[in-house]
Formats: structure tokens, C-alpha cells, sequence
């Protein structure tokens, strides 16, 4: 990384580090949303745009997070932190299971199965109301101790940090390589001995966990789960997230699910319409800027200079 | 030592037969040339050895073993490398990254650093040192060729399967292109496969010359044969319009 | 037995008007290689149109739905020109765009047209004993009637005509179709908002039963892809038989099974099918 | 690509700067002028058509009250808050009105399933909450100090009102369908626990509040033939139930309907999609033209009718007319805006609303803690006619089977 862009990142972290401190609680909120997302779209962006396979499970699999660890805590009393974890591994294996049966058929199967797992989680959820009450809400207790925001954000934000770290480190390694090399040409990379499918997997394995980890934290968060968690509502604002700021960079789904997060505090008086702000914004990026808000402004600048 | 083995492949695509009974062999170190008018298989041929398309009867033979039913990547790691017809290279990556991506599966045990010097190596032979930074999707046409071939050099082949690398060139960029294999097959102990439809070239450098047409092998020999074989004349002459160009 | 009888009907009933609207994504996967997302949301159109022609216009019921098809026509044909085209060749890309353009045009339907369910009058009322065994309601019946027509005459359409014969060429082998002289961009064009068309006429005839509410659409481009995989993504026939499996698989589900789980049955259907034969019943080629 | 992430970070810090200054000057506008109290209930989804009686009840409360001269001297001001109905929303909606708007009292909400939500926000921030029309037990059972309820609970109009009006007009057998909510899950239960025990032979199904399609569903209550079904399915379900029951000659052929909750019996699209199917449905009420409670139902309906140009129909905006005015009493009488206070005021209220004269109980225990159940109807439509046909001493009509 150019030393540039370490400084900057770390200027970002220590200001998100004492940003708590400045704001009301009802800003406060809409950060530890706004990192929600950050994980949420930094994660699908590791599928979709560092492998080019679009998964519409990846609001789903945030379901499977938190509701496991939801049922468990407020079933058997086991504590979030361990809950989260399960919520985790079953979302790992879910994804294994789910990638094996399609990734090695190519990219329309993989979004097809995908949207027809995140339907049946969103049926199965609603429909198992004596289990996880449905569309009525799961309460459930707060990540730890008492309810605070300030410990929320903090956690949200350590998680945030590492799972960056993490993406970034994967990203430089030889993953990351044949990563970007499948998304290029599938086939070429084949016939470089990369080995697509188990790429593809291994993409799909690790952002499925990882949205796991971020629906856990943020429905232990809300303290309430609803099916809203794991819907195509919350998949749409995922995938608008990432293509606005930028697919296939690191940035991008940072500045995009922040930017969204913020520009849905100011015109929420608009109300419902807010979405369809958001995804007429979605698609003018992903017709006419397909590199995102990141991509775009690299180019401003680098016509400048 | 006989290293690639076909034996009867057949390949058919709703309806139309690709790829009829070819049965041929590649010994090591020779360089072989494949030719044959458009639609005749000659890509579908390369395809099926390298794993990307499966054939529908018939067994692939590579330095003894089976590879029919590998896929794709297992292939490459085996040692077959190959070009292709229309280029295909890793666009938004830089050149050296386009190798580099090779070598991550090849020279797995090497460090980064070894592996990076390699690349540039690799690089500097086909004539691309000065654009190792530059994005893959930026190059001219001839530049793609020679990165796509640094790339499979990057995989370590024993076999080279090379599609119409020389296809778009002038005379003159043609000699030099000519000049480059050779050397690379001397560097490099390749034995190689080639299609082209530059006969000059073909004629120049290659050791044995197999003919395709409508999915059939038709002739098999050395360009001297080959070129006088009434088969061939007959088969390029039917189908002068498409293969003149 | 009796209860059997009226699960099959209403199977087959509902199984032929998602057999009409797979129809059409059937034709846009063939020919164009797009799943095209926001394929419901013209089902959802050609509803809320044909309701306002008919009420607020005071237009009969057939002129109105002449309107509304030719309406979801030309915005089909619009959407094709300015968001699909650009794709070509990408399925991700136009796999992303339409999954927007869905978003948008669900909430611009809430924006236009209000959360409130519309419904175009009903051809016929009242009901019908059938078989001497139940009632089943005459608007059901009727629907169903114009939906098996319109598959009928789309069926002879792609197989007897020039037109059709063009089409399948396309959906076929895009290279030989251009071999033969036939421009596959204008192609493109006219099949996407055929199938655009198809939802429409989905739409129509089912709104009388179904009032729309902006939020169904999503619902309607599900059920249509899970036949059309069913069916196999390549094939028209498939789409047919499909629609009519799923409909009677639904039913029999609600029945049987649970009346929550009614569109899981799809989904279910939909993964395993992709996992032991993923060409589906009828089709021969696998997308890449 | 490596540019991208300085780029990247330029963005990000703007944005995240912008932010920030954009948050200090929202909250130093918040200096406030006037007395502001918070309205939660749903604008958007299934239930959208309650948002709409709500904001007509919000405005005619709030002519009323500010003609009087306002709350604590200070002109009352209303922000409502869209929950969609959806309980992840509603917390987060009342959230913000208390956390960010700065509301002083929270009324509203017509979901049990939201209400249940909020009613944790508004107790961990302190913000009393009198609801309106969220009938589950457990939202008043909880016995939540900042929780209030004048309006329905289940179990008043289960035992109050429907059990009374299947014994009292003789039914035999009753078929529950029953939405998979809070509210319809709740009120099922009661019903059920009921009709056993007044020895009524009764069937039971859940269905989706969204679902179309009724056959299946139909058909087995056709199988159990009952002559009573009580559907407590909210919105616009309720519609194709109906209709569909018409086509499979059910209702009202061999069973008359009960809706139980009302509003959707109301709505305008009630007619257009059930057609005459709809005739001698029956549903749940709190208000009628020729039932007046009190002198402020009459005064609502005249001030209705002058702002909106047409009778009142869906009586939720009624019951948001009731409790903006109990909030602003309680605040006058409370003379502060400290949410002990007006808890305190709250617990002492003695109000004329429309509905009746209010009274919460303020015994712990029960759901009738911090509860006032209003007065209910049981209406029948008779040739597209609202008749009253219970309680007994109020009807205006006598109830038709055929």
C-alpha cells in the first residue's frame, strides 16, 4: 500500500475513533448502521466484485447470523459473542453447501440459487414464528452488559477494522491474485491452472461468513431481528452500496455505505421514497459510472494531473 | 517420448460435428502445426485438450495419463499452456500481474519476491519489460499476444498450445513473431502445438503439419508433404472464400 | 378425492398464468442471454394500467387491456434500448441493472399509484359448480381460458411463422442467426419487449383475481425464473410444463403440507433441480 | 487501481466532515418553540390506509387542542413517524423522535407486533406512550411505567364483545383465521380458550397477512362447515378472503364473517373488491353515525365533516383524535414536560373523549394496568349499510343471517 494511502486510512480510523464523543445518539445510530453496511458491502464485494459473481444471499446469510445467534441467546441463554460464532460456522457451511452445488454451473445459476436461498431463509423465518416470532421480531439481549451505543459503535467499528485488514491482506496474497484474475476471464485463468471453482468457493465461503458476523452484531445491536434483516431490501441496499461507491475496490464499498447511510438521514423526510432516491442514484452509477464514486473521482484526478 | 495422445476424440455441437474420430500424437520437442479452413475444429480440438470443452468419445492422452475428464486447471498444472485464438487477458490487471497470477499456481514454494523477478524475466523475453505496470486492457493487439504468451510460459509447460499467434501481423512484425517462438522453444525445451494460417510461417517452422476439415483429420506430415497432399489443395480450394482471408 | 380434484384445478389454474409469464423471460434468456429482474414489474404494469384505463378512463375492458399491452410494448422496447443494450454480453451487468430497475420501478409504482391494491373489474362474476363437486370461481375460469389461448398462439407463432423461425434461430446460435442475414440487435430488441409483452398479458388476465399492490412484482419475476429453470432455461416448451408443475406442486403444498410454505415449494423445486440436472426438463444447454 | 484508495479516502473523509457538520446544525435548530409529541403508526405497506385516518385524526386534534390555547402555553405540534408496520422500523422510528425530534409524549401505533417493539424504546428512554389501537394483552400486561393504553385489548373485545355476540345470536360452530402476528396469534388464542369453555365447537388456521390465494384454506373450512368464521387477518387479506369465500359458496351462503379488527371493512377499496360478497359482513368497531357515546363524538364528526368534506368512515381516526387529547390534558395538568410528572397526571386522568370518559387502571399485574378499554360495536353491512347489531342495547338493527 503507497504510504498515502495508510496515512489515510488511519486518519479515517482515528477519527471514527473519537467520532462517538461528537455526535448525538441519534447520529450515533446511523454510524453503527452505516458500519453495518461497511461490513455488509465490504464482504459482497469480495464476491461480486472481486470474482464477478453476483450473490443475492448475502442479506440472507446476515440473517442466518443473527438469528442463530438470536435463537440461541434468547432459547438456551448462550451469549452473543458465543451465538455470533455459530451464527458464523453455520453460515460457512451453509455457503460450502450452496456454492458446491452451483458455482462450477456459472454466473445466472449462481444468482438464481442464491435468490432462491435467501427466499427460502425469508419464508422459513417468517413462517417458523414459534421459533423466531416471525415478522413480528425476535427481541433479543444487547451484544454484552448493558445497552450502550457508544460500546456498540466500538465494536462494530473493531470489527469493521479487522475484517478490512483482513480483506486487504487476503486481497494482496495470491488469493486475491487469481481472485481478480477469475473475474477477469474465467476461462483464461483455467487454463493458467488457476482453479476457478475452488476461487469462486473460497470468495463465496468467506464473504457468506462474514455477513454472518455483521448481521449478528447488528441485530444484537437493534435487539430486535426482523425478516427485514435478510431481505432483498436490505440485498438491494448492499449491492446499490457497493456499485455506487465502486465495485472491485477497497474504498468503494467503505465510501458507498457510508455515503448512502448519511444521504438517508437527509432526505428521510421523503420517507419510502427514500429507496427509490437511492436506486435511481444506484442506476445512474451502474449505467453510466460502473466504476463507482472511487473510480470516478481516480479518473477526475488523474485527468488533472 | 510421445507426449500428447489423441485418440479417436469426437465433439459434436446440436447436431454439427466439430470434431470427428482425430486421432493424432505430439512427440516431445516437436513443434507441430495445425491447420485447416475456418469452422474446420481446430479451436474446438485445442479446447477439448485443454479441458475447456469435454469431448463426447474418445481419450486425451498427456505423457501417459489420462486427462480426458481433467478440468481445466488441473490441465495447466500438468504442463499444457496455451494461447488463445481471441485474446483473452486479464484486463484490469497489469501486465506483470497477468504473469504473476500464473506463477501464484506454478512456482507456489517460491517466495514473492523470486516470483516477481521471474515475471519480469518472463516479460523482458517476449518484449514487454517496459509495460509491466501497464493494465492488461490497454495494449495494442501484438502486445496482448505477447502476454498472453509470457503468461503460459509462466505456467512451466511441457506443451505449448498456441492459436493464431501470428494472425493480424505484417511481414515484418511475422518474422520477428517467428523469430520469438523459435527461441522460446529452444529457452524453454517447448515441444508446441500451433494453429496458423499464415502458411509461411507454418512452412518455416514446423516439423509436421496435421490438417483438419469438417472435424476430420485429412492429412498428416511434414510441410513438404503436406503442401502437395491433393486432400488438402482440395479441401482448402472447396472452401477458398473462407480461408482466403 | 374431491378435495384432490380442486387442488389440481386450481393448480393447473394458476400454473398456466405463471406458465404465460415465464413464457416471457423464457424468450429474453433464449434469445438474449439476460434474466431480465424486473420481468414481474410488467406484470405489475400492464395490472395497474389496465385498472386505470378501465376506471379512471372509463374505457371498456378490452380496449383497455389493448392499451395497457401495447403500453408495457413500447416501455419494454425503451427499457431494452437504454438499459439493456449496453449490457450485451455481460450477464452480471444486466443481471445488476435489471435488480435496480426493479427497485425503482417497484417504488415508483408506490409513488404513482399509492399502497393500496388495484384491480381492474372483472370479465365475469359469480361462480361455477364444477364436476357437479365445487365452486370455482367464473373470473378464475375465464382467466384461465385467455391464458392457455394466448400460450396457444404464442406456441404457433414461434413455430409456423417467419417471425418465430427468426427467434429461434437467435435463441439457438447467434452467430449462424447473423450468418443468415438477421440483424440479432433488432432481435433483441423486438424479443425483450415481447417478453415484456408475455408478463403484460400475465398481468391482465390475473389482476381481476390478484389486485396489484407495487410490492407483488418481485414475487411474480421469482416464480417465473424458478419455471423457467424448472422447464429448462432454453426451452419455450419447458416453460409450459413448468408453470403447470409449479402451480400443482403449490397447490398440493397448501394443501398438504402448509399454506405458509407455499412459495418455498419453488425454491425448493429451483435448487434441486440446478443441483441433479441443471439444463431442467426440457433443455439442452447449460449457460455460461 | 492503487489510486483508487487515496481517491477513495478523499471521498470518504469529505463525506464523513460533512456528516458531522451537518449533525451540530440539526441540533441547534432544535431549539424548540413549541410543545412537540410524536405519532408512530403506519404511512407505507399493508396497513398504509391506518396512516391516512391517523393523519385526518392528528388534524383535527390538533385544531381543537391549539384552538383551546395549546399545551403548557405552547402552540402543540405533531410529527408523525412511519413504521410501515414493520416492528424493526417502528423501534427505530420512535427512537428517533425521542432521541432526535426531542418529543416530549409518544402516541399512536395500530400493530401489536411494532407496538411491542416500541414500547421497550419508549420505557429505556422514559417517554410516556399511550397507544391507540394495538390490542395485544402483553403491551399493557407488561406493566411499564411510561406504557399506557386507550384503546382495545384482545382480551376486552374477545370476552367484552365477540364471545357475548356468538352466544347471544346462538352460533354453533366457528372457524378462527387468524394472521401470524402478535395481534392475530393473541386475539386467536383468547377467542379459542373462550369457545371452549362456553362449549362452541371451533376450528383454527394461521394464514400470511399478505397471501392471495384462499382455496386451499377455503376448502377445509368449507369441510368443517361452520356458520360463524372470525377472520383476524389485518388489511387487505381480509378483501380476497372474502370474496374468495363468496366464490366457493361459503359466505354468505352457509356462514356469516366476522372481521375482526374493522378498519379494513372500511376502506374504499372494500367494495371494489369484494362486490357483493361484502353484504351481511360483519366486523368490529368504535364508531357509528347513530351510536354517540358523548358530546365530543358529535363535535369530531361535525369538525370531520367540515375539514374533509364526507362522514368519517375508518374510526382509527377517532381513536388518534382520543389520544392527542388525553396527552394534552395530561401535559396541561402535569404543567411540566418531566415524564414523571405526566405519568402521574396520566394515572389521575378523567377525560371526556369521544369514545367515553377515560380512566386508566392503575392496578399492577394485569393487562388492565395503564388501560382503558373504550366501548366497542359489533356492526353488520345490509345492503351496503353500516347496522349496528351489538352490543344489544345500542343496536340499530337486527342482525340478518340470509
Amino acid at each position: 500500500m503507497k504510504r498515502a494511502n495508510l496515512v489515510s486510512w488511519c486518519i479515517a480510523f482515528v477519527v471514527a475513533l473519537i467520532l462517538p464523543f461528537l455526535v448525538s445518539d441519534y447520529w450515533l445510530h446511523s454510524l453503527i448502521s452505516g458500519l453495518f453496511y461497511v461490513l455488509m458491502a465490504s464482504s459482497w464485494n469480495l464476491i461480486a466484485g472481486y470474482t464477478g459473481q453476483v450473490s443475492f444471499a448475502h442479506a440472507a446469510f446476515a440473517g442466518i447470523g443473527c438469528y442463530t445467534s438470536g435463537i440461541l441467546a434468547v432459547k438456551f441463554g448462550i451469549p452473543p459473542f458465543f451465538g455470533i460464532l455459530t451464527g458464523i460456522i453455520l453460515a460457512a457451511l451453509l455457503s460450502l453447501t450452496l456454492g458446491a452445488l452451483c458455482i462450477r454451473m456459472g454466473g445466472i445459476y449462481l444468482s438464481l440459487t442464491t435468490l432462491g436461498f435467501s427466499e427460502i431463509v425469508r419464508i422459513i423465518i417468517q413462517n417458523e414464528y414459534k421459533i423466531t416470532r416471525g415478522t413480528m421480531g425476535l427481541k433479543v439481549p444487547f451484544l454484552f452488559g448493558n445497552y450502550s451505543k457508544i460500546t456498540a459503535f466500538y465494536i462494530m467499528l473493531a470489527a469493521v477494522v479487522l475484517v478490512l485488514v483482513g480483506i486487504y491482506f487476503v486481497l494482496k496474497s495470491d488469493l486475491g491474485l487469481q481472485f481478480r484474475a477469475v473475474q477477469n476471464d474465467e476461462i483464461a485463468a483455467a487454463s493458467v491452472g488457476v482453479p476457478v471453482v475452488f476461487v469462486r468457493l473460497t470468495a463465496f465461503v468467506m464473504a457468506g461468513s462474514l455477513a454472518a458476523l455483521a448481521g449478528g452484531l447488528y441485530g444484537h445491536y437493534l435487539l430486535l431481528i426482523t425478516p427485514h434483516i435478510p431481505s432483498l431490501d436490505t440485498m438491494f441496499l448492499v449491492l446499490a452500496m457497493t456499485v455506487i461507491g465502486g465495485m472491485g475496490t477497497m474504498a468503494g464499498p467503505v465510501v458507498g455505505a457510508l455515503f448512502l447511510e448519511i444521504l438517508s438521514e437527509y432526505i428521510r423526510v421523503y420517507g419510502e421514497f427514500h429507496v427509490l432516491v437511492f436506486a435511481i442514484v444506484a442506476m445512474i452509477f451502474a449505467r453510466f459510472f460502473p466504476q463507482g464514486i472511487v473510480g470516478f473521482m481516480g479518473n477526475l484526478i488523474k485527468q488533472k494531473t | 517420448m510421445l507426449l500428447l495422445e489423441l485418440n479417436e476424440v469426437s465433439k459434436s455441437f446440436g447436431g454439427v460435428k466439430a470434431l470427428e474420430n482425430v486421432t493424432a500424437e505430439v512427440q516431445e520437442g516437436e513443434i507441430v502445426g495445425l491447420i485447416g479452413p475456418n469452422g474446420a475444429g481446430k479451436t474446438t480440438l485445442f479446447n477439448v485438450i485443454a479441458g475447456v470443452i469435454k469431448c463426447d468419445r474418445g481419450k486425451v492422452k498427456f505423457a501417459g495419463k489420462d486427462i480426458t475428464k481433467y478440468p481445466t486447471h488441473k490441465i495447466s498444472t500438468l504442463g499444457i499452456g496455451r494461447t488463445f485464438q481471441i485474446v483473452r487477458p486479464f484486463a484490469t490487471m497489469s501486465c506483470l500481474e497477468n504473469v504473476l497470477v500464473a506463477l501464484s499456481i506454478s512456482e507456489k514454494s517460491r517466495s514473492k519476491n523470486e516470483r516477481i523477478e521471474k515475471a519480469q524475466e518472463l516479460l523482458e523475453t517476449v518484449g514487454l519489460a517496459e509495460k509491466e505496470q501497464t493494465p492488461a486492457g490497454n495494449l495494442n493487439l501484438i502486445d496482448k499476444k505477447r502476454l498472453e504468451l509470457a503468461r503460459a510460459l509462466a505456467t512451466n509447460p511441457r506443451l505449448l498450445l498456441l492459436d493464431e499467434v501470428i494472425g493480424g501481423l505484417n511481414s515484418y512484425e511475422v518474422g520477428e513473431a517467428i523469430a520469438l517462438i523459435d527461441k522460446l522453444r529452444k529457452n524453454f525445451k517447448l515441444t508446441i502445438l500451433w494453429i496458423e494460417h499464415v502458411m509461411k510461417a507454418i512452412m518455416q517452422l514446423s516439423d509436421r503439419i496435421l490438417v483438419l476439415d469438417q472435424g476430420k483429420l485429412i492429412c498428416e506430415g511434414t510441410p513438404e508433404e503436406v503442401s502437395h497432399d491433393a486432400r488438402v489443395i482440395r479441401a482448402y480450394l472447396g472452401d477458398s472464400s473462407a480461408s482466403s482471408s | 378425492m374431491v378435495d384432490l380434484l380442486l387442488y389440481l384445478t386450481n393448480g393447473i389454474v394458476m400454473g398456466t398464468s405463471y406458465a404465460l409469464c415465464a413464457l416471457g423471460v423464457a424468450l429474453v434468456v433464449g434469445v438474449m442471454r439476460v434474466i431480465n429482474f424486473a420481468h414481474g414489474e410488467f406484470y405489475v404494469l400492464a395490472g395497474y394500467l389496465s385498472a386505470t384505463f378501465a376506471s379512471a378512463l372509463h374505457l371498456g375492458i378490452f380496449p383497455s387491456i389493448a392499451m395497457s399491452i401495447l403500453c408495457v410494448f413500447f416501455v419494454g422496447l425503451v427499457v431494452e434500448r437504454f438499459l439493456i443494450r449496453p449490457t450485451y454480453g455481460n450477464e452480471m451487468y444486466s443481471l445488476i441493472i435489471t435488480f435496480i430497475l426493479y427497485i425503482i420501478v417497484e417504488n415508483l409504482y408506490l409513488f404513482i399509484f399509492g399502497p393500496y391494491p388495484q384491480k381492474p373489474p372483472n370479465w365475469v362474476s359469480g361462480s361455477q359448480n364444477l364436476f357437479g363437486l365445487f365452486y370455482y370461481g367464473n373470473q378464475r375460469l375465464v382467466s384461465f381460458v385467455t391464458a392457455a389461448l394466448l400460450i396457444s398462439i404464442f406456441l404457433v407463432v414461434l413455430h409456423k411463422t417467419w417471425l418465430g423461425r427468426v427467434i429461434r434461430a437467435v435463441a439457438i446460435d447467434r452467430e449462424m442467426a447473423s450468418l443468415l442475414g438477421v440483424n440479432p440487435t433488432r432481435i433483441n430488441f423486438f424479443s425483450f419487449g415481447l417478453g415484456c409483452v408475455l408478463a403484460g398479458a400475465a398481468g391482465i388476465v390475473l389482476t381481476p383475481i390478484f389486485p396489484v399492490v407495487p410490492t407483488v412484482g418481485v414475487g411474480i419475476s421469482l416464480t417465473a425464473f424458478v419455471v423457467v429453470v424448472l422447464g429448462g432455461m432454453d426451452s419455450f416448451l419447458g416453460a409450459v410444463v413448468g408453470g403447470l408443475i409449479l402451480g400443482i406442486v403449490e397447490n398440493l403444498g397448501v394443501a398438504y403440507i402448509s399454506s405458509g410454505y407455499k412459495h418455498l415449494f419453488g425454491f425448493v423445486i429451483l435448487i434441486l433441480v440446478l443441483f441433479l440436472k441443471p439444463t431442467g426438463l426440457f433443455g439442452h444447454r447449460q449457460f455460461q | 487501481m492503487k489510486r483508487n484508495w487515496l481517491k477513495g479516502f478523499f471521498v470518504l473523509s469529505v463525506s464523513v466532515l460533512m456528516l458531522f457538520s451537518g449533525a451540530l446544525i440539526f441540533q441547534s435548530w432544535a431549539a424548540e418553540e413549541t410543545i412537540k409529541i410524536g405519532v408512530v403508526g403506519p404511512r407505507t405497506g399493508t396497513a398504509a390506509a391506518t396512516g391516512k385516518a391517523f393523519q385526518e385524526g392528528i388534524e383535527l386534534a390538533l385544531d381543537r387542542i391549539n384552538k383551546a390555547g395549546g399545551v403548557l402555553g405552547k402552540k402543540l405540534e405533531v410529527i408523525f413517524e412511519d413504521t410501515a408496520g414493520d416492528p424493526a422500523k417502528a423501534a427505530s422510528a420512535i427512537e428517533k423522535l425521542i432521541t432526535h425530534d426531542k418529543v416530549v409524549m409518544v402516541v399512536g401505533e395500530s400493530h401489536s407486533s411494532a407496538a411491542l417493539a416500541e414500547i421497550d424504546v419508549a420505557n429505556r428512554l422514559k417517554v410516556p406512550f399511550i397507544i391507540a389501537e394495538a390490542w395485544h394483552d402483553d403491551i399493557t400486561k407488561k406493566n411499564y411505567k411510561y406504557v399506557f393504553r386507550a384503546g382495545p385489548c384482545n382480551s376486552g373485545v374477545v370476552n367484552g364483545y365477540i364471545l357475548g355476540f356468538i352466544k347471544d345470536y346462538g352460533f354453533k360452530k366457528v372457524a378462527i383465521v387468524a394472521e401470524n402476528t402478535d395481534w392475530g396469534l393473541g386475539i386467536k388464542e383468547l377467542a379459542e380458550k373462550g369457545l371452549k369453555k362456553a362449549g362452541i365447537t371451533y376450528t383454527s388456521l394461521v394464514t400470511e397477512r399478505k397471501s392471495q390465494d384462499h382455496y386451499a384454506e377455503l376448502n377445509k373450512i368449507k369441510k368443517f362447515g361452520p356458520d360463524l368464521i372470525l377472520a383476524f387477518v389485518y388489511g387487505f387479506g381480509v378483501h380476497y378472503f372474502i370474496a374468495q369465500a363468496n366464490e366457493v359458496g361459503i359466505v354468505p351462503q352457509t356462514a356469516l364473517i366476522l372481521e375482526g379488527a374493522g378498519p379494513p371493512s372500511l376502506w374504499p377499496e372494500f367494495w371494489k373488491t369484494v362486490g357483493d360478497a361484502g353484504n351481511l359482513e360483519l366486523f368490529v368497531s368504535r364508531m357509528h353515525p347513530a351510536v354517540t357515546f358523548t358530546k365530543v363524538a358529535k363535535e369530531f364528526r361535525e369538525a370531520y365533516k367540515k375539514k374533509f368534506h364526507k362522514p368519517p368512515t375508518d374510526y382509527k381516526s377517532r381513536s388518534i383524535f382520543d389520544v392527542l387529547l388525553i396527552a394534552a390534558d395530561a401535559l396541561n395538568r402535569a404543567g411540566s414536560t418531566n415524564p414523571d410528572k405526566i405519568v402521574e397526571a396520566l394515572e389521575n386522568t378523567n377525560l371526556t373523549v369521544s369514545s367515553g370518559v377515560v380512566r386508566f387502571g392503575t392496578t399492577k399485574g394485569t393487562y388492565a394496568y395503564h388501560q382503558w378499554q373504550p366501548p366497542m360495536l359489533i356492526i353488520q353491512w345490509q345492503d351496503r349499510k353500516q347496522v349496528v347489531v351489538y352490543p344489544k342495547d345500542v343496536a340499530t338493527g337486527k342482525l340478518r343471517k340470509q
